[in-house]
């Protein structure tokens, strides 16, 4: 069986370590905080300016002034703190920021990522994604592996206008996990596989140049 | 003695608005925006505006009023997916965009008001927001130059204020109104609780005075939420 | 009578407007905080990071963080507020404040200010001059008009390493008042003579491009 | 869960000094300078090192204290008139120096650590401090492009701050301190009141915990006073 959504957020969350500062998107990338050992010290960044983001409020406890960069209701946490947009991204873009888990459209075998804009479609802008892309430490991309129509999104090359170049270090879909050689010409190497998925359906839905790990092959 | 204090958002704007001119407009989302000086804008009937936005409201609030009235010829922004009147007026050509990366439009607005004409960052090299930009490689990697903005007019919105014009931002409604206030020929502020210089404690204070030149309480604020999320106890 | 130094800085604070932000320097600058009117708003700034600097404290009111830029002990004011340096620099080199008042050891004609540096003698540093000079509205200049050994300080061109180029919009000194047209060739413009100074005395010890004002050659 | 609080200077620094590496000290004059740690630097006997600070100290107090001990190559700085040291050694070639105007110096800072490599200023254009530097025409005004600067370490100090790593500057002991924290591998602070995480207004927080790998409590402070100035009741 594929892994579920909420399966591929606790994988996720495997790529978690002891005080690190993380920012989430938005879809999958958000439940990831729900996987978060409680032995374990992560602190969530919201780009609008918050850093130590909390769960959503309690209906009594919702405060307009505390909003994520989804523009939802959250909460603090003990050791909260707040700053402005451009502190915000100041702190992205200076690689203070240890991980980022966004979602994607496309992804290639290069790292190249693309989940901001869709041709012909209506375009909701970028946001922060092209900053968090360029400026964060590490960046894990979860996502669906093939899209509605069946096109696989993990590609030689990305088809859709890039969010950012080589900036992609891992994928984790429903079929399993993967690096990604990001600084050479390596393509992506699938780690581990999903209970029940085979290499070959990996193979069959998967467009990129793609390696074997040594432990799935053995 | 210098007066910053107007009695209300139409008065504080008094002889400020101009068609064609470039308003920055702080807030992310709704939250912080500065919803009064919004409607007086609405109100003045000024035409042909850039608004320097992250966002541009929604169909109803915050900058989607200035839509509504097609007061808006340009938005300046990263995000503007919340926003279905934008779309139709955008599509049908009467709306131009200009989408900046959220950070490089933050820091762009901080240039601004910091006289920094131009700046180098990795955000955006090999997309389509570096097309057309002078790249340079710094320690071995590319970074895109980036410009300064700076404006006629900003508008913000604080949670507090004294008679000097020092702004208290609440919690992440502070988001970009900081760096508005800092780069427009004129900034006014609305604020919630307006109080009497040397009331707010000097290492609280987030904007100093000298950027507002005008400042009104704006209260009550409607303070709309976008997404109201909330767990089960 | 030439001017003394009080009277230099009661003639600079006539360049003072209500509601002005204002940076003085070091020296006879600092004098001209004591001849704001009580009636006029005017707000100082310190570069270290403090604006609403008010007068030197009290015994007993002491408090080492609370220092002006020349490390002197101050007190606050209604409405002062703290930032970092950064902060404090983006707000002058953001052109807003709108005036600097400073001291020199050469002005040129066209508006050059020397301030920091005599090749030779060990080189404190620049401090922040430079940047006021580039980034303030309007630059005031107090100083003496000759130095010690006779010298005009007043010259068509700056012997010494320049704090900034075409920066100095108005001099002061205990020969009388000076205009710079620093974004031309017009030269310096002797505007106002200190009672009992002769026009002569000024062109004597003037080595700069001088005019005579309208209302004193009338 | 991870630990930033250290007992003392010394074991906050415990593995982070080597010889020649990049110091970023806060502080403006002796006011908020990072007192114990500047101590601990001199009692590890580093050597060799660059340090970026605004000033140098005064003899036997601030970085003067690792002059003296000849612990210093070289100081980026903006003024260092109060140190006699200094001079000496300077004038004996013991001492490298670059200057930096003051405001050029705490922006470079401030883009190290933003991810900024360069940005364009008025400030030193024409003069000595833009010899050999890109010089660029922005609206019809010359502009000089400066860099970011990064550290491998910087010292701080503030007055509050919590086992977070959140710090809250007093007045106008902010100064360099907020810029130097960001821009470093790693930043090591010492407060003068360290309390729990989640006792600090969020509001208040100038420099968020992310920045501060390292804390100590390092009261009492001497907080020497470099121009005790007053005026007679």
């Amino acid at each position: 069986m594929p892994w579920t959504r909420d399966q591929i957020a606790a994988r996720a969350a495997k790529e978690l370590r002891d005080g690190f500062y993380v920012n989430l998107g938005i879809g999958i990338p958000t439940l990831v905080s729900n996987y978060v050992p409680e032995t374990m010290d992560v602190t969530l960044q919201s780009e609008n300016g918050m850093m130590g983001v909390g769960p959503f409020p309690l209906e009594n406890e919702v405060d307009p002034d505390i909003i994520n960069a989804g523009k939802q209701t959250v909460t603090e946490v003990k050791g909260t703190s707040y700053f402005s947009s451009a502190d915000s991204f100041a702190m992205i873009r200076g690689g203070h920021i240890d991980l980022s888990i966004l979602g994607a459209m496309e992804v290639s075998e290069n790292g190249d990522l693309a989940n901001w804009m869709v041709p012909g479609k209506m375009v909701k802008g970028m946001g922060g994604a092209m900053d968090l892309v360029a400026g964060v430490r590490r960046v894990v991309v979860v996502m669906e592996h093939v899209s509605k129509d069946g096109a696989s999104k993990l590609l030689a090359r990305c088809s859709l206008p890039l969010t950012g170049q080589r900036v992609v270090d891992m994928v984790i879909t429903e079929l399993g996990v993967f690096s990604v050689d990001k600084k050479g010409a390596g393509g992506v190497t699938l780690v581990e596989l999903a209970d029940g998925v085979t290499v070959d359906e990996v193979k069959a839905k998967t467009k990129a140049k793609l390696t074997i790990g040594a432990k799935i092959a053995a | 003695m210098a007066n910053k204090v107007y009695k209300d958002a139409k008065s504080a704007l008094d002889g400020l608005l101009r068609d064609g001119i470039t308003v920055l407009a702080g807030g992310f989302g709704l939250c912080g925006i500065p919803e009064r000086l919004i409607a007086a804008i609405r109100e003045s009937g000024v035409k042909n505006l850039t608004c320097v936005s992250n966002n541009a409201g929604v169909d109803g609030f915050g900058l989607g009023l200035l839509l509504e009235t097609k007061q808006i010829a340009k938005m300046v922004s990263s995000y503007v997916g919340e926003n279905k009147l934008f779309a139709q007026q955008y599509l049908s050509g009467e709306l131009q965009l200009e989408f900046n990366p959220q950070g490089t439009l933050a820091e762009r607005i901080r240039a601004g008001g910091a006289g920094i004409p131009a700046f180098f960052t990795k955000t955006g090299v090999g997309t389509l927001v570096s097309e057309g930009k002078e790249i340079r490689e710094f320690h071995g990697e590319r970074y895109v130059m980036e410009r300064g903005i700076v404006g006629d007019l900003a508008i913000v919105k604080a949670w507090k204020g004294d008679t000097a014009g020092n702004l208290i931002y609440r919690k992440s409604a502070r988001n970009f109104n900081p760096m508005m206030a800092t780069a427009a020929k004129i900034t006014v502020a609305e604020v919630e609780h307006l109080v009497p210089a040397g009331t707010l404690d000097p290492d609280h204070i987030h904007t100093p005075g000298i950027f507002v030149k005008r400042i009104i309480d704006g209260s009550p604020h409607e303070k709309r939420i976008e997404q109201r999320t909330i767990r089960k106890a």
